[in-house]
């Protein structure tokens, strides 16, 4: 059971990683490094299986600390939206070189 | 005296200046909501900021004073942790001082901007001290948070909200590789906290654990991307294109110190054990960030981007500290991070002073002739850029950085003379870039239509001194802080010659 | 090493003797005063502040392009130079008193007799002690300096004297006493010197005095030309010089006479080591005395005012060569085969130089041309390891030759005036434009007359004397002596000296010829100068033909002071005699010790078959040149063949213009400092590296997009390489 | 003159103060610049050059007292001083002398006054700055040729560069944003791997102690009595860094342009001076540090080649420049060549000529670029093609432009032919074909001076520039200013012994502990 939830996670973990590679809208890519953290969480909870709570705590943690950075990059995101009316990211290049 | 982590009272003493900057930041931050926005309030808050950052480093000074140690939990203390902590609350203070004075000049009456600059500090400050991966990760992200916010200040800039969005988007990408990182160290060994980590290590021999190497490559990929190392290196410059010049400065100086506080610990306390499985990956991340770092910046001509690509390669430098593993090495990297603080607060308190209001392109260009109409603008300027460079005397602490830096790599048990070389070879294609600004300011005329550069506000003024005068004074007196950053080093967990052999060096 | 002065024990330590290093110095306290009264009256020091005055034009300077007369282009518009009164006599002052005591040292010497067979050695102090190197700066005085200063100090006082005259109206008078003294100066150090460096100084010295005297009428580039050309030949000449004392000092660890002569006995005869010293240093003396193949300097050395021609050119500078080879008689008398070079490049220069001399039309080209070639029958002498010859007709050529400079320097000072008086811009030192001057200067006809068959071996004239000296010598050797044993290039000695010989007497005959050609044009026939000058020429005044009447007595009983024994009786070989002590040691070991020995009746056939080749050659002259058919120079029409080889001196300049200056100065240019240093070392490796960083920071931030999206693809491939790093180990 | 300046205990006391003073003077130059903001120029200038000219002075005659007070024959190290820097590191502020620095002191102290008179007029922007640079240079300068503990040498060494930068880069010539660049950056490479060099020895030479040592003494200690590990890569690093600033061909061209922008004084020093270092760095670091590596047939002869190389090179290159200060900085490449050819020679002659050749291009070059500075401050123009026929109009000029050319050239008498005989003559015992090489370039050494004395005082004088000069001869400052420099050309070419005699001890010690060195060497059987 253990193994197959790692590699849940991993394969999630994986997805969120190739979302951001290949997804262009700011939102959907802030989506897909939240499916990357909580791709962490499972891996966490998974392992409090076999060593106990600290897992659980930490996942408590990370939740907590990824709605906080939630709030502020939407908060960005809407501030960019702002100047350029778009969250496309390829249209974001102002500073380069 | 011995503080129990165990018994709460005792660790919140060991927490003493860490909670003071919080619970002050906390105070500050209602202070400043308080009142509507407004120039006045900006500035009053800032006074405040850097009243309580002082007061903090009183307390740091206190406690490090007393000597205090603790029994192993998930904090330290000991003199790195102080050092690190004073460079921290240094470029806070003096990013605090600078921004006052320019976020008036640039219309930014967010008084909250100098209580996120004290967020920021209190977590790089946890991280000075945090020997828990749990702590780590809170330390990073209160740190990140407050930042990312921090990169974005100037509202009416679309050049800033991009700035903010970049390094939002990537830094929070990087933080689910150094989490996942975490995840599978614990999963490894079953710990967090360090000192646990490298005992379950030698105990059960897992250092060939796959979970484990994988978890240690996804840390050092979060960490490099903290430390802006290449190739995780490329949101710097737009970052710090985007930002006020001062938040710039913060980012360069103190989010770079607390993340090689925290890369040093991890390293020595727990992967040191296991040196030959990480140093060729560390030593190469170093060397192919001093040559990308110091070959983009030649070809940069906005001041601020050319800076970030200097950031970019003194993390470079200091990763050789990172892979020569020694007391000397972490000596040296207090060392390094104090004259490389003091010269970015400088540069970058220049660079806020020389633009022009509202925007934040600031073109090399626009230092031609800076000699002429401010002298003494020009001077401190090029005083930094050797510093940077590591020039002796003129370049005061950078010299002696640089030196300190090379004395532990060729010091280090594995002896690395090779990678020294390239820190000096790159150094020199840097001196190809920081002359090119002292030439623009020196050498060139002054163009008829050039602006007039307004005078530097008292506070900057004074950041610009002080960092000037300490970089010569301590860069021609070393003496006086090096018996600090001795005892601020510490050394690493000894190589366990169970676990592997050490390979031999790139 | 001593300190002292003078040593005490020599027959000389308590003499005169002891004040003879005042000899040189007189002649320096000369310079410095005339050098300072030059540069008094010259200098005008400039305001504060210089670059003030740099950008706005005078008035001034115009005019001093207008005029190419030969030399003096501003000599007639100036005063006199105001300080000229005390520099006349500062100048052959100096000179005198040096010579005075000269005379006093060498009387001497001669008192001292018998005893004199050791030089005195006279240490002053000093010179550069280090390591096992101890030079100091030391004179010596032996038989042989002896002479060589007699030389230098009296015909220097009598070419001074006449200079007074010669340079009277020339701005830069006092300049020009200074260079001559400062010149006798280095002349004296170059044959007192008791090393080898420190004859290297006055060696060079005088070089330097050439330089600035050739080039004393700086303003026409041809003249700065020459100079410049003389110091560089004879700077090749030095570095033989030099690379001959490394190898002294390397294998003998001396450089001092005495030790050298102390040395030389550890040395192998003929073998490579004495050989190779020999020949550098010869190649020293081929620069200094213009010997093949650097004798090309000399010709263009007659751009200096005609005085230098006779004292440096002719009398003294350019004997320097053979002073230093009978100097060196120790060493040479080792190596035959570096003797016989010495020789065969003697007789061809000789030969050579007169080729050239035979179509020349400038007065003083002839006369470098014949100095060339007589300096090429004193190499052939000394080659042959008769020293005495060769020092005993350096010394009547020294007469002969100074005459011969001084009349035509009094010749061309006529035709100067003449040409002045109504500013005619005509070569006032091209034959063409001379003819019948005897009628206008009687007394300068006579005595160039009277030298001229003493060049060209009329008995008993010196020249005469000196020459056969040399050719009986060369006959001597042709048996039983070290060089007719040895072989050269493969060619058995006596063979080699059988054809130097016979050269000689080619080249005595060309000199013959040469030299009555020269008098014809100059002297004899209608006059060419033109109808307007005609009543302008006249002999020049007293101060310059008193000194010509002196020399011209010195040339025609000169020779007594070598007379053979054939002819001199008690009176015979008093320089033979004179010098024993010098080189007597190392003539004999050439002729394998013995005294060499003509019967009575080779020696007659010989000067008879001399005297009958001078005779020859002044016929021929006399019969091919003709006078009255010449044209003036400007109406002559262009030589064609041979004679335009010969006219154009062999083309040996242009050979080396093409074959070395222009090669040395187009790699230079174009390979070495285009190429190599701009192209290369800076270009491709300097810049290009610099380019090259520039470049690839370029192509870096070109993979800065600005766009997140790359930004995280160059994250994970970072993060995938580092994983894999971990990974697959 | 000893017993006077013992009685005031000079000996002890004077280096430190030499040091000082120069930076004292840089202070007082720049205070009074601050000071003087806004005034007139010339003001400013008046005020700025007195002031340095005063420090340069007062340092000049402090030093000459050294002249007495060092004892040249004693094997300790005169004057000197050793003070604690940064204990922690082993570092300590280590000055003293030999009879080899002890010249080069002089040099540099007596030499700095006439490059300032040499600047009088011709520096007339930001004067103060130049001043104030010019004094810290100098103290650099004179704390390279005093050093004694590694570090404190490195910084001195890096301490010029900046300086000298800015010298020529602000006052200097049309390229000379590039020609400082490039200066600094060549400079760099190759001190940067020394400062390499530097860490690890110190770092060996306190292995048996525990406490890392930059002590000169300590570090030459260990190389006499221990297999230095690596010592074939230090040398090198030394060798790069020393060879760069001799410069040694091919690493010179960073000279000609260094040269050609420089402000006069700028010129001056460098060629008279910071050249010099190179060499020094080798005679006092390279060569007795690592003496088996310095004298390993391979790299001695791959050492002699690029002398030799550069001898020849130098010259030819010369011939042709139609700058005439591009042609006198290939000239220094040339005698520079002189003297490496002298010190890998390895003969007490030939180093002892080595040093004459540091000594008299030092007098020789350094009164050839002031003359040429003369001659550009009133023409405005350093192409031979621009000039003609000056001896007519500047007659004093003439005279001293050929006898500082004469001595350059190396005619006896002079300076240059102590110099350049003693290098050949002790060179030819040990390497006879380099020897001989070498002094080929007497000839080439005449035919590009007198080409180009030729081609700027004699000629017929046409242009009307060069016409204008009449009345604008040298004027009492600058007879003034070159007369000492003529009178030290002819005091070293006649009697060249007492100096000969300061530098005889340590030239032969120094060529005596080679000689030991490569003979232990040898009997270990250990080539590095």
């Amino acid at each position: 059971m253990l193994a197959e939830s790692l590699l849940l996670s991993a394969v999630l973990f994986t997805i969120g990683v190739v979302g951001v590679l290949t997804r262009r809208n700011a939102i959907i890519l802030f989506m897909c490094v939240e499916l990357m953290l909580n791709a962490v969480n499972l891996t966490f909870v998974a392992l409090s299986t076999l060593y106990g709570a600290t897992g659980q705590v930490f996942v408590i943690m990370v939740m907590t600390v990824a709605a906080a950075e939630a709030a502020v990059g939407l908060a960005i995101i809407i501030s960019i939206f702002r100047h350029r009316q778009t969250v496309h990211l390829d249209d974001i290049n102002l500073l380069k070189g | 005296m011995t503080y129990d982590l165990a018994v709460p009272s005792q660790l919140l003493a060991a927490l003493l200046p860490d909670l003071t900057l919080m619970g002050g930041a906390i105070l500050l931050l209602l202070a400043a909501a308080w009142r509507p926005e407004s120039d006045t309030h900006q500035r009053l808050i800032g006074r405040g900021a850097m009243a309580l950052v002082v007061l903090t480093m009183g307390s740091v000074i206190a406690t490090a004073l007393r000597g205090a140690t603790v029994t192993d939990g998930p904090i330290a203390m000991d003199g790195f942790r102080w050092t690190m902590d004073l460079v921290i609350l240094l470029g806070a203070l003096g990013t605090i001082a600078i921004s006052t004075e320019q976020h008036a000049r640039d219309g930014i009456k967010h008084p909250e901007s100098h209580v996120l600059v004290l967020f920021a500090a209190s977590g790089m400050m946890i991280l000075a001290a945090a020997r828990d991966l749990m702590v780590i990760f809170l330390g990073i992200e209160i740190m990140s948070v407050a930042v990312y916010v921090l990169a974005g200040l100037n509202r009416r800039s679309a050049r800033a909200a991009e700035g903010a969005l970049k390094y939002f988007l990537l830094g929070a990408f990087a933080t689910g590789f150094l989490l996942y990182g975490m995840a599978l160290i614990y999963g490894a060994t079953g710990e967090t906290r360090l000192q646990e980590i490298v005992t379950a290590l030698i105990r059960h021999s897992l250092a060939l654990d796959p979970m484990f190497l994988i978890g240690m490559g996804l840390l050092l990929i979060g960490l490099a991307f903290k430390v802006a190392a290449v190739p995780f290196h490329m949101w710097a410059p737009d970052v710090y294109d985007g930002a006020p010049a001062p938040i710039a400065g913060f980012m360069a100086a103190s989010v770079k110190a607390a993340a090689f506080a925290t890369f040093l610990r991890i390293w020595y306390e727990t992967f040191y054990s296991v040196y030959g499985l990480w140093a060729n990956a560390v030593a190469w991340v170093a060397i192919i960030t001093m040559v990308v770092g110091n070959v983009v910046a030649l070809s940069q001509t906005n001041i601020k981007r050319m800076l970030a690509y200097s950031s970019i390669v003194h993390s470079g430098y200091l990763l050789v500290a990172v892979t020569a593993g020694t007391a000397v090495a972490s000596g040296a990297v207090a060392f390094y991070l104090m004259a490389y603080t003091l010269a970015t607060l400088g540069a970058f308190a220049v660079v806020g002073a020389m633009q022009p209001v509202g925007e934040t392109d600031a073109p090399i260009a626009s230092y031609e002739g800076l000699w002429t109409v401010r002298p003494w603008l020009a001077v401190g300027m090029a005083i930094y850029l050797l510093a940077f460079l590591g020039f002796p005397v003129f370049g005061g602490m950078g010299f002696f950085a640089k030196w300190y830096l090379l004395s532990a790599a060729i010091a280090s048990p594995g002896r690395l003379v090779l990678i020294s070389v390239i820190v000096v070879l790159t150094s020199v294609i840097s001196a190809g870039y920081y002359l090119s600004i002292i030439r623009a300011m020196f050498m060139k005329p002054r163009a008829a239509d050039a602006p007039e550069i307004p005078a530097a506000g008292p506070l900057t003024r004074t950041v610009l001194v002080v960092a000037a005068v300490l970089i010569v004074a301590l860069g021609i007196l070393p003496g006086q802080i090096t018996p600090l950053t001795a005892r601020s080093g510490f050394a690493p967990h000894p190589v366990d010659p169970t676990l592997l052999s050490i390979p031999a060096q790139p | 090493m001593h300190t002292d002065l003078p040593p005490t024990g020599h027959p000389l330590a308590d003499t005169v003797a002891r004040f003879a290093w005042l000899i040189p110095v007189l002649p320096l306290l000369g310079f410095l005063a005339n050098g300072f009264l030059s540069l008094h009256a010259a200098a005008t020091p400039g305001p504060a502040d210089p670059s003030a005055g740099g950008n706005h034009h005078g008035d001034h300077g115009g005019h001093a392009a207008a005029h190419h007369d030969h030399g003096h282009e501003d000599g007639h518009h100036a005063e006199r130079h105001p300080a000229a009164g005390f520099v006349s006599l500062i100048g052959p002052g100096v000179l005198l008193a040096a010579f005075g005591l000269t005379i006093a040292v060498f009387f001497a010497m001669r008192g001292a007799g018998e005893g004199m067979h050791a030089p005195f050695v006279m240490t002053l102090f000093q010179w550069m002690p280090t390591g096992s190197l101890s030079l100091d700066v030391a004179f010596q005085l032996d038989q042989l300096s002896m002479v060589m200063m007699l030389i230098i100090t009296g015909i220097g006082t009598l070419i001074h004297l006449f200079s007074v005259g010669y340079m009277q109206d020339d701005p830069g008078y006092p300049r020009f006493f200074a260079y001559l003294n400062l010149f006798v100066f280095f002349m004296l150090i170059l044959v007192m010197g008791a090393s080898y460096p420190l004859m290297f100084v006055g060696w060079e010295g005088v070089g330097l005095c050439s330089y600035l005297l050739i080039g004393f009428w700086f303003s026409e580039q041809a003249n700065a030309d020459a100079g410049k050309k003389a110091f560089i030949m004879n700077r090749i000449g030095d570095f033989g010089m030099l690379v001959a004392m490394f190898l002294l000092f390397a294998n003998l660890g001396t450089l001092s006479y005495e030790g050298v002569r102390a040395g030389a006995a550890e040395l192998v005869f003929g073998g490579a080591l004495v050989t190779a010293i020999c020949l550098f240093l010869f190649l020293g003396a081929t620069g200094k005395s213009a010997q093949i193949p650097l004798f090309v300097w000399l010709p263009d050395a007659m751009a200096g005012p005609t005085p230098v021609s006779a004292l440096i050119h002719a009398a003294t500078m350019v004997t320097a060569g053979v002073y230093m080879i009978a100097r060196s008689a120790t060493l040479f008398s080792l190596a035959p085969v570096a003797q016989l070079t010495v020789a065969v490049v003697g007789v061809l220069t000789a030969v050579f130089a007169a080729t050239i001399g035979l179509k020349q039309w400038d007065i003083k080209k002839v006369l470098a041309y014949s100095t060339v070639s007589q300096l090429g029958y004193m190499f052939v002498g000394v080659g042959v390891g008769a020293y005495t010859a060769g020092v005993f007709h350096l010394m009547t050529h020294a007469f002969f030759k100074a005459l011969l400079f001084l009349g035509s320097g009094s010749v061309i000072y006529a035709m100067h005036c003449a040409y002045h008086a109504t500013h005619n811009y005509a070569d006032a030192q091209d034959m063409r434009n001379m003819g019948g001057l005897k009628a206008f200067m009687p007394v300068t006809a006579t005595l160039m007359w009277i030298a001229t068959l003493a060049i060209a071996g009329i008995p008993p004239l010196s020249g005469f004397v000196s020459k056969d000296e040399i050719l009986a010598a060369v006959f001597a050797r042709t048996h039983h002596s070290t060089l007719a044993e040895a072989t050269w290039l493969g060619i058995p000695g006596s063979v080699v000296l059988y054809g130097i010989y016979a050269l000689g007497l080619a080249a005595a005959l060309m000199t013959a010829v040469y030299m009555t050609r020269m008098m014809l044009y100059t002297f004899h026939g209608p006059n060419r100068t033109g109808e307007a000058e005609r009543p302008h020429l006249a002999e020049a005044p007293w101060i310059m033909t008193g000194p010509l009447v002196v020399l011209g007595i010195l040339s025609a009983v000169g020779g007594f002071v070598n007379l053979p024994k054939l002819f001199g009786g008690g009176m015979a070989e008093i320089l033979h005699h004179w010098l024993e002590p010098v080189v007597g040691e190392a003539t004999l070991q050439v002729t394998l010790g013995e005294t060499p020995h003509l019967s009575h009746a080779t020696e007659y056939a010989l000067i008879g078959t001399a005297v009958a080749i001078a005779v020859i050659g002044i016929a021929l002259a006399w019969t091919r040149c003709k006078p009255a058919a010449l044209v003036p120079a400007a109406e002559a029409p262009a030589e064609v063949g041979l004679e335009k080889t010969l006219a154009n001196k062999w083309y040996v300049d242009e050979a080396y213009d093409r074959a070395v200056v222009q090669p040395t100065l187009g790699v230079s240019r174009t390979v070495l400092w285009k190429g190599l240093d701009t192209g290369v070392i800076d270009g491709l490796f300097v810049n290009g590296s610099a380019y090259l960083m520039r470049g690839l920071g370029w192509v870096g931030s070109q993979l800065q997009t600005g766009r997140v999206g790359t930004y995280a693809w160059v994250l994970v491939l970072g993060a995938v390489a580092i994983l894999s790093a971990f990974s697959f180990r | 003159m000893n017993a006077v300046l013992q009685g005031t205990g000079y000996n002890g006391w004077v280096l430190p103060v030499l040091l000082a003073l120069p930076l004292l003077g840089a202070v007082t130059v720049a205070v009074q610049g601050i000071g003087a903001r806004g005034q007139d120029a010339l003001v400013q200038m008046q005020q700025a050059r007195r002031t340095a000219l005063l420090f340069f002075v007062a340092e000049a005659v402090l030093s000459l007292g050294l002249w007495w007070s060092v004892d040249v024959n004693n094997l300790a190290w005169q004057g000197l001083v050793d003070l604690p820097w940064i204990p922690q590191w082993g570092i300590r502020f280590t000055v003293g002398l030999d009879g080899i620095a002890l010249m080069l002191v002089l040099l540099t102290t007596l030499l700095m006054p006439l490059a300032v008179l040499g600047s009088w007029t011709s520096i007339r922007e930001r004067t103060h700055s130049y001043y104030a640079l010019l004094l810290i240079l100098t103290t650099g300068m004179l704390g390279v040729f005093m050093a004694l503990d590694l570090v404190l040498f490195y910084v001195m060494w890096e301490v010029m560069l900046v300086p000298m930068y800015l010298i020529i880069g602000v006052w200097g010539g049309q390229r000379r944003l590039y020609a400082s660049l490039k200066f600094f950056l060549y400079t760099m490479v190759g001190s940067l791997l020394m400062l390499v060099a530097i860490v690890w020895l110190g770092l060996l030479a306190g292995e048996s102690t525990g406490a890392p040592t930059f002590s000169y003494d300590a570090i030459l200690q260990m190389s006499r009595t221990t297999q230095v590990t690596g010592a074939f890569w230090l040398f090198g690093a030394f060798a790069l860094a020393f060879a760069v600033k001799v410069p040694m061909w091919p690493f010179h061209t960073w000279l000609p342009d260094a040269h050609v922008e420089a402000p006069t004084a700028g010129s001056v020093i460098l060629a008279a001076i910071m050249l010099k270092m190179g060499t020094f760095g080798f005679v006092r670091f390279a060569v007795p540090l690592f003496p088996e590596v310095a004298m390993h047939p391979t790299v001695r002869a791959v050492i002699l080649a690029l002398a030799v190389i550069g001898i020849v090179y130098g010259a030819l290159v010369a011939l042709v420049q139609p700058d005439v200060k591009k042609l006198v900085a290939y000239s220094s490449v040339s005698h520079l060549g002189f003297v490496m050819l002298g010190i890998f020679a390895m003969t007490v002659e030939a180093m002892q000529g080595a040093l004459m050749v540091t000594i008299s291009h030092g007098i020789s070059t350094g009164a050839l670029f002031l003359l040429i500075g003369m001659l550009y401050e009133r023409r405005h123009t350093r192409q031979l093609a621009d000039f003609g026929g000056i001896a007519k109009v500047m007659p004093v000029f003439a005279v001293m432009l050929t006898i500082v050319a004469l001595s350059s050239i190396g005619v006896p008498g002079t300076n240059g032919f102590v110099s350049e005989f003693l290098v050949l003559l002790g060179s030819f015992t040990t390497q006879p074909v380099h020897a001989v090489i070498a002094a080929t370039s007497v000839i080439f050494a005449a035919a590009y001076l007198l080409w180009a004395v030729q081609r700027v005082i004699y000629n017929p004088l046409t242009k009307l520039e060069n016409q204008a000069l009449k009345g604008f001869d040298l004027n009492w400052r600058e007879i003034g200013l070159i007369t000492p420099l003529l009178i030290g050309i002819l005091w070293l070419g006649v009697y060249p012994k007492p100096v000969l005699q300061k530098t005889e001890a340590a030239a032969a010690r120094l060529v005596r502990a080679v000689d030991v060195a490569v003979s232990n060497a040898r009997r270990v059987g250990g080539q590095p």
